[in-house]
């Protein structure tokens, strides 16, 4: 079958979020999972979102795809914008995403199709009682007009690219079947057998071993090359973030604290929380240099300080930071940062 | 290449002397739950602690590294092997033989810490009396006195006394590893298991736990057994390092040895494959075929050998013995051709260097 | 899944066994022995030959021997179709079970069926509504249905069908084709009157499954293959059909086996205020007389069944899992 | 007793870690309690539940308008008299009243025919003197909440075929009903949870022996068991002591459900850390039951227990209907309502159905209260 081919035009805006506020309202009152977000992903590259536990980031990631559990959690204000990467040399318009039904045809039809997702629990992402072919072959035929043979073949194809050996056979296996790490090959599998520009991994190595981690980041970031997509990587450790971004957006209470080229990121980080997160990582050889903690722990939603979240754990807090919310500057050009220190 | 401040022979006395432990599950099937197999969770581990050291124990899930500490500890029957400890009187009992009654005197010096701080605390039990179980059930001192130890133990992991009436559920997760690692030092032990405690934190949180338990350590003189899959943290904490493949240790040795050294082709693809926090390094990860063998059906030989760059015929046939390498009588392989193979260091980041330590 | 069908099978003959000795217990529980009652009968009947009679009964179910002895003799004609002597009816046992346990079998799966079929179209509503004003309301209706004790329901039908239509509901044949050979006709009849039957004895169990299907889709509804599913772009009515509710069957099949107990209780309760032709009122009127083989072969058939019934339930359970078809 | 010595200098570099004031400073029992108020069917039943204890099972006596076992033969089947406010010519009375009734033989069918008659009127009084009873069996009295002056007669629900009035037999036969599904909860609580507990904890041999037994127990139908183990109850045995062992009967089945919940929560729990460090610090298996895994396990056994009364509830009734059950002279709700089992008496009278809708009303509230309480006590519910 053809493969359809992409004009990569790196560099180029595919998603832009604008002001994001994404809320859950809960019986102990509403929780702002996400605060005011504001960010975009370019073609072809990847960009790493990091944070930890409660701060947002997921929530992002299904505010993109319309998978909130609505109407208890729900997108209350602000904009996502899907722009189709050109195909044959056509150009598309431009998709307001916040603006569709989540049931509509036209999301279902971004959903897979341009956007794909993987998560974090390979055990259990897949269906236990189809094959993982049945499931591949599902969502090919769901996109692409083509009979079951060629949708098999694709089904093959793609898992071979995702390294499971022996994927004849493999194929029409159950999910039970198949290692964690085998698991998550597959569902990366179905989310790329529809050749989409953006893939969106949340966590997708935490629940595996180092040495299976480190081999599909590889495999991730091979095929990336190969299909030329963009990839949102959602993930708390800073060494996959190290090792697979090109741009990292850092965040804290549903706020972006930090955005910027991942080399800035590591060597000059600007916010605090940055800074600390950068410090209380262990380094293998860097054993004599004690760890420097954040002190205190992640607010409760219910219970968020006035002014910046994180004046209170903050070690360089200034009366103003809280009072008031420091708002996004960009010291240096691409370095985008929210804190008073830098207004 | 050798470190000379590792190989310098360590006087410390031996606090816990492990050897040839073994722990099989049985793998019953059938209408009468017949065995038909064991899944040897613990395949012949040797291993000793010195006192006030902390070893640490590396390996992916399922190698066997828990089931070890829980077998120290006697929390399962051993299926073979001996475990000695040296008491406060000085002298080394063989845990292996002890009676309930008698095991229940030495569990005082020997605790754990463990991975998850939500399971690891029963929700229906205030943090006061959490933290003076093990004063009730060893039956030592009255109530105030009781009261008076809990808030002295919260007061030590950074906690106010005044927490003591609350619940699990109010704390987050780093506060509720605190208040188990303070129930673990209730009973003033000797030595602590402590299986993956920072795994299930946040990075911040995951910090100062870490420092926490390194203050504890140098104040109370207390020997840790580190478990733990995330390299980065063990070699943080450790003196000495144990990695584990399928049920027996692999390497051991101190953990600068580990990384600048590392004598295991196992050991060699683990080091490779921890991601750094530097974009920069260029990482060359040694990827491993296939998965982890099934704990219930290993390979014969060198459990390793399928996936072994290196692998020889004779590692599909002899088991390897754990044994001191020639130049450094602290470093132990099981490998046959540990004295042959060159293998990759890891090369701590330069720039990582400079600028956490700049 | 060979090997599984083989080892539920050899667990289902040790169920058959204990069963049996249960039975056989149950049968020699009432003080005295069956013979006292029969003895106390012949009595009155004054028949002559009274002594030889018990005699041989005596030597039939091994009364003069240990009681191991009289179980392996009982058991023993069990399995050949023996099971035993009815003094109420003064006919073989097996004269009078087969038929009724027939219609036993018919009312109860019938039953089941129309359970089945009403519960899971309501539970996958509840569950994809939950909350509505629909979910409500069938949620309230359930709980009633739970509530009612199905001879009440049986009550109120009749009483209600009688004031109403001015005919009586009772039985599974009109009286025209009571004892006639079975024709068409007579199976249309048949048909005719087994709906209230089996409305009244599926109404609990519907109940029941409503609940459940419920709460299994509102579980599976929030698993993340669910989530994956959307994430494809699949429809909603997909998702939901295709890939949660083939999840949600399976505690459904695996409490199949344990829902035959209330099929198998409420149909013996309403086919005695009903008055049908199955085991119940037998079974119960046995009980009453102190008619042990009669009981006694009864229990153990229905429990029988049941066994049978769990099996079926386990097999079906593996055919729609493949986590257990290759154990 | 040892002393501990202190070992720990005061941290000189640990921060102290303020605890958020606002993170849920509740315990889980008001949690649940919280939740609990919040299902109004749930609230709902559980006052039911308590008015049925109240009434039925502690005052029936005085609740009821007579003595349930006063036979009366001018009385025999009369229709239910509802208490009037307003009199034919349409005055109110402020006072509630009941009309006289005249019962008469009707020569053509042999049969009592009851009459009202307006002319009369019985005013009803409140916390009056009538028919003796014993207050919890045992205190002669004969304070009533209300009834009227004879020859009044104030038969609220009518009257059955021996002239007795069925509103104090509906109360009294509560009494029974209700009773019988406690005490046989108590007993499947106790026996589900120590069998659970020891197969869960345990293992073993004695886990595959409590299995089967479950296993066989679960393989009879229940009501026919019951039935079958009501029949074999000798018959000289006195009602109070038939009554008891319906209620071991009832559970002996019951039991089975509990006992595999209660294990399989017990296994679960026996691998939460919690229970790990408890035998790490030396407990004996005592406290880590007992400490550790009942409390732990309780919301869980009283759902379960609450759920399954109603089921007690409806087998008595249905074995009593059935004449298995509690035997006359006690009178439980399935003994009432034999008296209906006959379509043909049905039709003419009516009310003897009404012990039937406080079976629905006594079972449609546990069903509430027991399902409330399981929403409550759930952690991962919404």
């Amino acid at each position: 079958m053809a493969v359809e081919q992409k004009e990569l035009a790196v560099g180029q805006e595919l998603v832009r979020i604008e002001d994001l506020h994404t809320q859950f309202f809960t019986e102990q009152g509403i929780v702002k999972a996400v605060d005011g977000v504001t960010f975009s992903i370019e073609q072809g590259k990847t960009l790493g979102v990091v944070g930890e536990s409660g701060c947002g980031k997921s929530i992002t990631a299904m505010s993109i795809m319309r998978l909130l559990p609505e109407p208890r959690g729900r997108i209350v204000k602000g904009k996502i914008t899907f722009f189709p990467p050109q195909q044959n040399n056509i150009n598309q318009t431009s998709v307001d995403i916040t603006a569709l039904d989540r049931h509509s045809s036209q999301m279902r039809g971004i959903r897979g199709r341009h956007i794909a997702m993987i998560f974090q629990e390979p055990m259990t992402s897949l269906n236990p009682v189809y094959t993982v072919g049945d499931q591949i072959i599902e969502a090919i035929q769901l996109h692409q007009q083509v009979d079951r043979d060629t949708a098999r073949a694709r089904a093959i194809e793609v898992l071979e690219q995702v390294d499971i050996p022996d994927p004849e056979r493999r194929i029409s296996e159950y999910p039970h079947q198949m290692s964690g790490g085998q698991r998550q090959r597959a569902m990366i599998a179905m989310a790329l057998s529809c050749y989409p520009s953006l893939l969106i991994a949340d966590e997708p190595t935490t629940a595996l071993d180092v040495t299976i981690q480190a081999k599909i980041l590889r495999n991730m970031r091979d095929l990336q090359q190969e299909y030329g997509m963009s990839i949102m990587l959602i993930t708390h450790d800073l060494g996959v973030i190290g090792r697979m971004a090109d741009e990292v957006l850092v965040m804290y209470v549903g706020k972006k604290v930090e955005q910027a080229e991942v080399r800035n990121i590591f060597h000059n980080p600007l916010h605090p929380y940055t800074q600390g997160l950068m410090k209380s990582i262990p380094l293998i050889g860097l054993k004599d240099k004690k760890l420097v903690p954040i002190t205190g722990s992640v607010p409760s939603p219910f219970n968020l300080p006035t002014g910046c979240y994180f004046a209170p754990r903050c070690p360089q807090a200034m009366d103003r930071c809280r009072r008031e919310a420091p708002p996004e500057t960009e010291p240096e050009p691409g370095h985008f940062v929210s804190c008073w220190l830098y207004k | 290449m050798t470190n000379t401040d590792a190989s310098v022979k360590d006087t410390r006395q031996v606090l816990l002397d492990v050897k040839g432990l073994k722990k099989y599950f049985p793998i019953r099937s059938g209408f009468f739950q017949k065995t038909t197999g064991y899944v040897k969770a613990v395949d012949g581990v040797d291993l000793f602690i010195r006192e006030g050291e902390t070893l640490g124990l590396v390996g992916e899930s399922g190698c066997g590294k828990t089931t070890t500490g829980r077998a120290i500890l006697r929390l399962y029957e051993l299926t073979d092997g001996t475990v000695h400890f040296r008491s406060e009187s000085g002298e080394m009992i063989d845990l292996s033989g002890l009676s309930k009654d008698e095991m229940k005197a030495i569990r005082r010096e020997m605790q754990i810490i463990f991975q998850d701080p939500f399971s690891s605390l029963n929700p229906r039990m205030s943090i006061e009396r959490l933290i003076a179980e093990p004063l009730v059930v060893h039956e030592i001192g009255d109530r105030a006195s009781r009261h008076k130890r809990v808030v002295e133990l919260l007061e030590a992991v950074g906690m106010s006394g005044q927490v003591a009436a609350r619940y699990p559920h109010e704390f987050s997760g780093g506060q509720r590893q605190r208040i188990g690692i303070a129930r673990a030092l209730a009973l003033n032990p000797r030595l602590i298991i402590c299986d993956e405690p920072v795994s299930a934190l946040d990075v911040s949180v995951q910090a100062q736990v870490l420092n926490i338990m390194k203050d504890l350590q140098e104040q109370m003189s207390l020997t840790y057994m580190f478990i733990a899959h995330d390299l980065s943290v063990v070699e943080h904490i450790s003196d000495r390092i144990g990695v584990m493949y399928l049920g027996r240790i692999v390497e051991l040795t101190h953990s600068e040895q580990l990384y600048q050294n590392p004598r295991h082709p196992y050991t060699e693809a683990l080091l490779s494959a921890i991601p750094y926090a530097d974009p920069d390094m260029v990482q060359e990860e040694i990827l491993l075929e296939g998965n982890v063998p099934d704990p219930a059906n290993a390979p014969p030989g060198c459990h390793f050998h399928p996936r072994c760059l290196y692998a020889k015929p004779i590692c599909s046939k002899e088991i390897p013995q754990l044994v001191p390498t020639k130049d450094n009588p602290e470093h132990f392989v099981a490998c046959h051709r540990a004295e042959e193979l060159e293998l990759i260091p890891v090369q701590p980041p330069e720039r990582l260097l400079k600028q956490v330590g700049g | 899944m060979t090997a599984f069908i083989g080892r539920r099978l050899v667990s289902m003959v040790f169920t058959m066994v204990l069963v049996s000795i249960v039975g056989f217990i149950i049968i020699n529980l009432p003080p005295g022995t069956y013979l006292d009652v029969y003895r106390a009968q012949l009595m009155v009947q004054g028949t002559s030959t009274a002594d030889q009679q018990i005699q041989a009964l005596e030597k039939r179910y091994a009364l003069d021997k240990p009681v191991y002895y009289q179980y392996v003799k009982w058991i023993s004609g069990f399995v050949r179709g023996d099971f035993g002597r009815s003094f109420q009816y003064n006919r073989e046992v097996k004269e009078l079970v087969w038929n009724r346990m027939g219609f036993t079998v018919v009312v109860s799966i019938a039953s089941l069926l129309f359970s089945w079929l009403i519960a899971l179209p309501i539970g996958i509503y509840s569950a994809t509504h939950k909350y509505s004003f629909g979910d409500n309301i069938f949620t309230f209706f359930s709980f009633i249905g739970l509530s009612v004790p199905s001879f009440l329901v049986a009550l109120v039908l009749m009483v209600v069908s009688s004031r109403v239509f001015g005919a009586s509901v009772g039985g599974l044949f009109s009286r025209a084709y009571q004892d006639a050979p079975w024709s068409w006709a007579k199976f249309v009849d048949f048909l005719q009157h087994l709906w209230i039957p089996v409305i009244v004895v599926g109404m609990s169990g519907t109940a029941g499954l409503v609940r459940m299907m419920r709460g299994n889709l509102l579980d599976i509804l929030n698993m993340q293959y669910v989530q994956t599913a959307r994430a494809k772009g699949l429809s909603e009515n997909i998702v939901i059909y295709k890939h949660a509710v083939r999840n949600a069957l399976h505690p459904l099949v695996m409490s199949l086996g344990m829902s035959l107990p209330g099929i198998i209780s409420g149909s013996t309760v309403v086919s005695i205020v009903l008055s049908l032709p199955t085991t119940g009122p037998l079974y119960f009127n046995a009980l009453r007389s102190q008619d042990m083989f009669l009981a006694g072969t009864f229990l153990v058939f229905m429990a029988v069944m049941l066994v049978v019934g769990n099996f079926l339930a386990d097999i079906a359970l593996a055919v729609v899992d493949p986590r257990i078809r290759y154990e | 007793m040892t002393d501990i010595t202190m070992q720990i200098e005061t941290p000189t570099e640990t921060p102290e870690i303020p605890v958020d004031q606002e993170r849920g400073s509740l315990t889980q029992g008001q949690l649940i309690w919280r939740r609990f108020l919040k299902n109004r069917l749930a609230v709902a039943g559980g006052i039911v539940i308590l008015l049925f204890y109240v009434i039925m099972v502690v005052f029936p006596g005085f609740f009821g308008t007579y003595n349930y076992n006063t036979q009366r033969e001018d009385a025999i089947y009369a229709p239910p008299q509802l208490p009037q406010w307003r009199d034919e010519e349409g005055k109110f009375h402020l006072r509630p009243f009941v009309y006289g009734l005249e019962t008469e033989l009707d020569f053509a069918s042999f049969e009592w025919v009851h009459i009202v008659d307006k002319s009369k009127k019985y005013p009803v009084y409140f916390i009056t003197r009538g028919e003796e009873y014993r207050l919890f069996g045992l205190f002669r009295t004969n304070i009533h909440l209300f009834g009227v002056e004879p020859p009044g007669t104030f038969f609220l629900f009518g009257t059955d075929d021996l002239g007795r009035d069925l509103f104090s037999r509906v109360l009294q036969g509560g009494q029974i009903s209700l009773t019988v599904g406690l005490v046989g909860v108590i007993l499947t609580i106790i026996l589900g949870s120590v069998l659970g507990t020891i197969s869960g904890y345990y293992g073993g041999v004695m886990d595959n022996i409590i299995q089967r037994i479950v296993e066989l127990m679960m393989s009879f139908p229940d009501i026919p068991l019951w039935a079958a183990l009501a029949a074999a109850l000798p018959p000289e045995w006195s009602p109070a002591k038939t009554f008891f062992a319906i209620s071991v009967i009832l559970s002996l089945r019951n039991w089975t459900g509990l006992a595999r919940q209660v294990r399989a929560k017990v296994l679960a729990y026996r691998e939460e850390d919690y229970a790990v460090a408890a035998q790490a610090m030396g407990a004996s298996d005592r406290r880590i039951i007992l400490i550790h895994m009942l409390p732990n396990a309780a919301s869980h056994i009283i759902v379960i227990a609450t759920l399954s009364i109603p089921g007690m509830i409806l087998a008595e009734t249905s074995l009593s209907f059935l004449g298995l059950g509690i035997q006359p002279p006690i009178v439980s709700w399935g003994v009432l309502l034999q008296q209906a089992q006959q379509v043909s008496v049905v039709l003419e009278r009516p009310w003897l159905l009404l012990p039937g809708f406080f079976v629905v009303l006594a079972v449609l509230s546990f069903n509430f209260l027991g399902d409330g309480i399981r929403d409550a006590a759930d952690p991962y519910s919404n």
